[in-house]
């Protein structure tokens, strides 16, 4: 096991910045997520990790000592890749063996090993197969074989289940996670899977245009956005102008309790989830101008005047396009940004 | 990775040093008249050679213009039929495939002289002895087996999918073609271009049996020199050959660069 | 069929065989290490380094003929090579320097064909290499390789179809080539290419059956390597889906 | 792609229709004027070896520009080895094709044999060129024979050439007048003498000519063309050259593979001689500044072997006027004369010096043959025939397996 600290990270290919300033820790035992859209600059981070990149500045700890330097094989950190990167002319066993044998392990270790892992893995007895005779599933497990088979320190998974159908996924996403309770490593995931990053993670770091946004657990990243770029982000996020006053925001939905310094430009957010609708009459009310249904969740969207519309997501299924409605929020569910953020 | 980039290096260019070094000192051969033994340096250096190689009536121009012509010829032929037969070969599974593939390789494997012999007898049958025709069609016998294996490798690569998705799109043969299969398999259409352009310009008892001596090229002219131990003036027609072959393949890269605007590296 | 026992029945045909698959085989497999060799160190490079990529390739472009110009030029008794040695005291005349031209060795026709086909062997190497390099070395590395064990068990083994093919391709060159052994090797030791030629000339025309009796059986062993070279490429397909980078 | 294999055939076809409207061969007129009449406006192909700038430069030079301002007649060499020369006409007469695209070829020895055997060559001819029978001696015995095959008027002689030897007298004090001071010198000189291997033209005739020294014209000439019989004559020249071998360049275990390669060992000093069959060449060499000012050449007192080479007309040639003007041309006293300067080619004559004008003569003794060479009537008067061309092959493969592979 192993706790990784990395102090303001930057790389550059060229002239293009792909990582800026990357400030993490990552403790000793932890699922954590990296968390962003696809291009910024999760992989390159994991690759620096793992020593395969060199930062361009910055520095990289494994249990307090800098390895910014060392090489790739002196770390305890090892990637599974996103395409798996199983050599194609050895066997499965041979793969799973590679990296005890680049760790100079006897011959009779190392088979010991390879059927252990292989077991714990359920491939047993596809030692001898090649790579190319696997389903994607199984070529999964050997690749997380391979790499828990020499007890990494670190995993580091990129994209691990995004090759998998959407059955084989959630099995995967619960082998993983149970794999991980049993050999105990520190293990980063790149996903830009919002729900597999909560759903495998204790923390969450959403990456957004190669800066690292915010740092916190699933459920804080989902209901307390940092910024309104992360906001933007998880998806269905409403927002409504309006005021800070002493303690209290103030918009066209009401007065809501905040924990923000007074503003007079003042940006509310809500989350589709967090505001209800009801029967026309009491409080605010709207017109339902487009319905989707989607099984356990109905997506909404409402109109309020001209110029403000809300997307609600909602258990009930009820309400019909061109139906008003009355809209509700919850006091607590507001999250406030400084309207200047709206113009990059 | 800095350690061994380092012997990477080292080894690299002492590699290029042998191949270019030598090079260099053929290039002090075109002007020494004398350089006994054990003397480091010529010591008797003329523009002799030299001359005697440009002089207006010694068919220099003709040979470099044929042997140009010819090339350039050699190379588009055998574009015009590697192309659609390394597509067969690299794409399609048909009965005999590997038989035709082995067929493809046979000028490799006999003896150039053979080949030459039995096609003379034919060629000489179809009247096309002595035309640059004739010259071209027997080099491109040679030149055919490796255009032909480089670009079905490549097709073998790229598969089918890019073309299909474009026929898909709307595009015609010649869109296809134009714009999707020829930017794609552009790499190794260049070094099967640039080993064809090699093949052709080095040739020289096809292009002695079949040229008939109508047609000159440069190795006609040079190896009888370089025979008779006249190296002096066999290397002077050694570097016109190698600054020509290079200044060919490089208009060549420039002018395919600058069609696609791609960064392809010289790669034959 | 009269001239086929002739020519097998004579023992020199058989020197002559040995002798050509000896001077092929050293000029193969040497030419095939330091080509790969070369293909790894290219690698290593900067990728800046596009100009003396170009030039690495210049061998490629110089005919063989040429080349005999240079190897006898440098490594001749009265070459570059002997004159440096006087230079050091290492020989006293011109005849003390090795005979590596016209030498039963064979050590000229050699060094002409590494000289033409390392560069040769390295650009093909370096094709295949370049596009499985990348993402195995992370792999490899990642886990815990050292750059020993990525290249001896992850890269050759992958390389392996592309380097029989190239060595086929150079095998059957060397052995099937006639200008080089006739001007720069021995007199006495004839390639079957040379033999096929001797034969050919002869003013006797009758010797001209020999010729190809000799050239049949040049194409016979070649074709026989290419088939061995078509079963290896099967193997290879079987592999090729299995790569999945 | 079938489709795509048709097109670009019967593209071909289409070009090569165009491209072969040849001229038909044509039949030499029998009168000469005539035929230098006929001659006029077109172009002769000569081929034959192109491998020395000097012979070029002759050819180029000299002869083109006064065949085209005497005779209309324009001049196209091409360098071509006789052996593939002969395998192109060998081809087309097999493939019956009449067109061909050569008109003089440079020729003799063996190939004459083999080409006037096969049909290849176009004639007799020889006596419809006006110089040819005025200037040339129809006695003469390279008149007659060309390495004892019969010439028939099917080829006419261009030049003589001679096996000579050079040494640098700044570093051997006494040439060899014989094959036993040869072995003495040798001997006392180990690894600084050797020979071209035969079946290189200079190496082969070295070896007859130690043949003669050893046993004599006569008997070799007179022995019949076979193998068996051969080596029980010619048994002692090769034991000779068995005893020799050890004193020789590398102790004889390999030879040189060419006469180019000879020069060039002796051009920087590792070897005490070099050998030539261009009798002239030790002054183009000195002129040149390849070899040292003191190099001289020299003949065993026995005479050593002199050959003529020749012209002849292949059986297609499309030209054959304009072929009988280029031969007439190269036989004439100026292009002779001109051929003779070293700084030229410095090939001997083939002219017969009583059948000249006062005048002709004079311009002939006039030309200067530079230094380090031996004067032309030296050579003549120690001038030794060739034997038949087919014993020489036979010579070759003997020498090669009693002595090379020994």
């Amino acid at each position: 096991m192993a706790n990784i600290k990395l102090v303001d990270v930057c790389k550059k290919f060229g002239a293009k910045e792909t990582l800026s300033n990357i400030a993490l820790e990552i403790h000793d035992g932890e699922m954590l997520a990296l968390l962003g859209p696809s291009g910024s600059g999760k992989t390159t981070l994991l690759k620096i990790v793992a020593g395969l990149e060199q930062p361009t500045s910055g520095r990289v700890f494994f249990n307090e000592v800098d390895y910014t330097d060392a090489p790739a094989q002196k770390r305890k950190a090892i990637i599974v890749f996103q395409d798996y990167g199983l050599f194609p002319h050895m066997t499965v066993g041979q793969n799973v063996a590679f990296g005890l044998r680049a760790r100079g392990e006897e011959r009779q270790q190392i088979l010991t090993k390879v059927k252990n892992i292989l077991q714990l893995v359920q491939l047993s007895g596809r030692e001898s197969s090649l790579p190319a005779e696997l389903s994607g599933g199984e070529k999964q497990r050997v690749a997380l074989a391979r790499a828990c088979v020499v007890e990494p320190g670190v995993l580091l998974l990129d994209e691990p289940f995004s090759n998998l159908d959407t059955s084989l996924r959630l099995g995967m996403r619960e082998f993983v996670a149970a794999l991980q309770k049993k050999l105990k490593f520190t293990c980063v995931l790149v996903t830009h899977d919002k729900e597999e990053a909560f759903m495998m993670s204790e923390r969450v770091a959403v990456i957004l245009d190669n800066r690292l946004e915010q740092v916190a657990p699933p459920e804080i990243i989902y209901r307390k956005p940092a910024t309104k770029k992360v906001a933007d982000f998880m998806g269905d996020a409403n927002y409504v102008p309006g005021k800070v006053i002493s303690g209290k925001f103030v918009c066209e939905l009401g007065v809501m309790p905040v924990n923000e310094p007074d503003t007079d430009a003042a940006l509310g957010m809500f989350q589709g989830d967090q505001i209800s609708l009801g029967r026309a009459g009491t409080g605010f009310s709207g017109t339902v101008t487009a319905r989707k249904f989607a099984g356990k969740l109905t997506y909404y969207t409402v109109a309020m005047g001209p110029h403000l519309s809300f997307k609600v997501t909602s258990v009930t299924s009820d309400f019909l396009v061109g139906e008003t409605v009355s809209v509700a929020v919850a006091p607590s569910g507001v999250n406030v940004y400084p309207l200047a953020e709206e113009s990059p | 990775m800095t350690k061994g980039g380092r012997l990477s290096a080292l080894i690299f260019y002492s590699f290029l040093a042998a191949s270019v070094a030598p090079l260099l000192s053929l290039l002090v051969l075109t002007v020494t008249a004398a350089w006994p033994y054990p003397r480091l340096s010529p010591s008797v250096l003329s523009w002799r050679y030299i001359a005697t190689v440009f002089a207006p009536n010694r068919q220099t121009a003709e040979a470099l213009g044929n042997s140009v012509l010819i090339a350039v010829l050699t190379t588009l032929l055998t574009l015009l039929i590697a192309v659609p037969a390394a597509k067969a070969l690299g794409l399609y599974r048909f009965r005999g495939r590997a038989t035709v593939k082995l067929l493809a390789l046979m000028p490799l494997m006999v003896p150039s002289i053979t080949v030459t012999m039995g096609m003379h007898f034919s060629m000489i049958r179809l009247g096309l002895t002595g035309s640059i025709l004739g010259v071209v069609i027997i080099h491109t016998v040679f030149t055919l087996p490796y255009a032909i294996r480089v670009l079905t490798n490549v097709f073998e690569l790229l598969g089918e999918r890019h073309e299909v998705q474009a026929k898909m799109l709307g595009a015609s043969q010649l869109m296809v073609l134009r714009n999707v299969t020829i930017p794609l398999i552009m790499p190794g259409l260049l070094s099967a271009a640039t080993m064809s352009f090699i093949v052709s310009f080095t040739q020289y008892i096809t292009t002695f049996l079949i040229g008939g001596g109508r047609i000159l090229t440069i190795p006609l002219l040079f190896v009888p020199h370089l025979q008779s131990g006249e190296i002096q003036v066999a290397a002077v027609y050694s570097w016109l050959f190698i600054m020509t072959t290079l200044g060919a393949l490089a208009i060549t890269q420039g002018a395919v660069k600058k069609f696609y605007k791609s960064t392809y590296l010289l790669q034959p | 069929m009269r001239y086929y026992r002739e020519v097998l029945g004579e023992t020199s045909f058989f020197i002559s065989l040995l002798y050509t698959v000896y001077v092929a085989l050293v000029a193969t497999v040497v030419s095939n290490l330091l080509g790969i060799v070369g293909a790894f160190a290219m690698l290593g490079l900067k990728r800046e380094s596009k100009w003396p990529k170009f030039f690495y390739q210049l061998p490629l472009v110089v005919p063989h003929l040429v080349v005999v110009i240079l190897v006898f030029h440098l490594f001749s008794q009265t070459g570059l090579f002997s004159r440096l040695a006087w230079r050091l005291r290492l020989v006293a005349e011109a005849n003390d320097f090795p005979l590596l031209v016209f030498d039963p060795g064979a050590v000229g026709v050699i060094l002409v064909y590494l000289y033409k086909q390392i560069p040769f062997v390295s650009m093909i190497v370096f094709g295949t290499l370049g596009s499985i390099s990348k993402s195995f070395a992370e792999v490899a590395y990642n886990l815990g390789a050292s750059r020993a064990m990525l290249i001896s068990q992850v890269f050759l083994p992958l390389l392996r179809p592309t380097i029989l093919s190239v060595f086929l391709m150079t095998f059957t060159f060397s052995f099937g080539a006639f200008e080089v052994p006739f001007l720069l090797g021995s007199p006495a030791w004839n390639m079957l290419p040379v033999k096929a030629y001797v034969y050919y000339t002869n003013v006797d025309l009758t010797y001209r059956a020999q010729a190809m009796v000799v050239n049949v059986m040049i194409t016979v062993i070649s074709i026989g390597l290419v088939v061995a070279y078509s079963h290896a490429a099967h193997l290879r397909q079987r592999m090729g889906n299995g790569g999945d980078i | 792609m079938k489709r795509v294999f048709l097109g670009i055939s019967l593209l071909m076809i289409v070009v090569l229709s165009a491209a072969c409207a040849r001229p038909t061969a044509t039949v030499a007129s029998d009168n000469f004027a005539d035929a230098l009449q006929a001659a006029r406006g077109k172009t002769v192909t000569f081929y034959g070896w192109g491998g020395s700038s000097a012979v070029n430069s002759w050819f180029d030079d000299i002869v083109a520009p006064s065949l085209l301002a005497e005779y209309g007649v324009t001049l196209r060499r091409v360098p071509m080895n006789i052996d593939q020369i002969l395998n192109k006409l060998t081809a087309e007469k097999q493939a019956g094709d009449v067109k061909g695209d050569i008109d003089v070829i440079w020729i003799n020895g063996e190939n004459f044999y083999t080409a006037k055997q096969q049909g290849l060559l176009y004639g007799p001819f020889a006596d419809r060129v006006e110089n040819f029978t005025r200037l040339i001696d129809p006695a003469a015995s390279d008149t007659k024979y060309d390495f004892g095959v019969a010439i028939g008027g099917m080829s006419a002689p261009l030049g003589r050439a001679q096996l000579v030897f050079m040494a640098d007298s700044a570093r051997l004090a006494t040439f060899p007048a014989s094959a036993e001071e040869l072995l003495a010198l040798a001997r006392a000189n180990p690894g600084r003498f050797t020979y071209p291997a035969p079946p290189d033209f200079t190496g082969s005739a070295f070896v007859r000519n130690i043949i003669y020294e050893i046993v004599g014209f006569d008997a070799i000439n007179n022995v019949a063309a076979d193998k068996d019989a051969i080596y029980d004559i010619i048994k002692p020249a090769l034991d000779f050259l068995n005893e020799l071998e050890p004193y020789l360049w590398e102790a004889g275990r390999t030879y040189p593979p060419d006469v180019a390669s000879l020069d060039r060992m002796f051009a920087e000093g590792q070897i005490l001689w070099a050998m030539s069959y261009t009798p002239l060449q030790a002054a183009q060499l000195i002129a040149k500044n390849e070899v040292p000012a003191t190099t001289q050449t020299f003949v065993f007192a026995e005479g050593n072997i002199g050959n003529t080479h020749y012209v002849a007309i292949p059986f297609n040639s499309p030209n054959k006027d304009a072929a009988l003007a280029l031969i007439h041309h190269l036989t004439s006293v100026a292009m002779q004369t001109a051929k003779l300067d070293v700084n030229n080619w410095g090939d001997l004559p083939v002219l017969d010096i009583n059948r000249l004008s006062a005048e002709e003569r004079s311009v002939l003794q006039g030309v200067d043959i530079g230094r380090g060479v031996l004067p032309i009537d030296e050579l003549l008067r120690r001038r030794l025939p060739e034997v038949h061309a087919r014993k020489v092959a036979i010579i070759e493969e003997l020498w090669r397996e009693r002595v090379l592979l020994r």
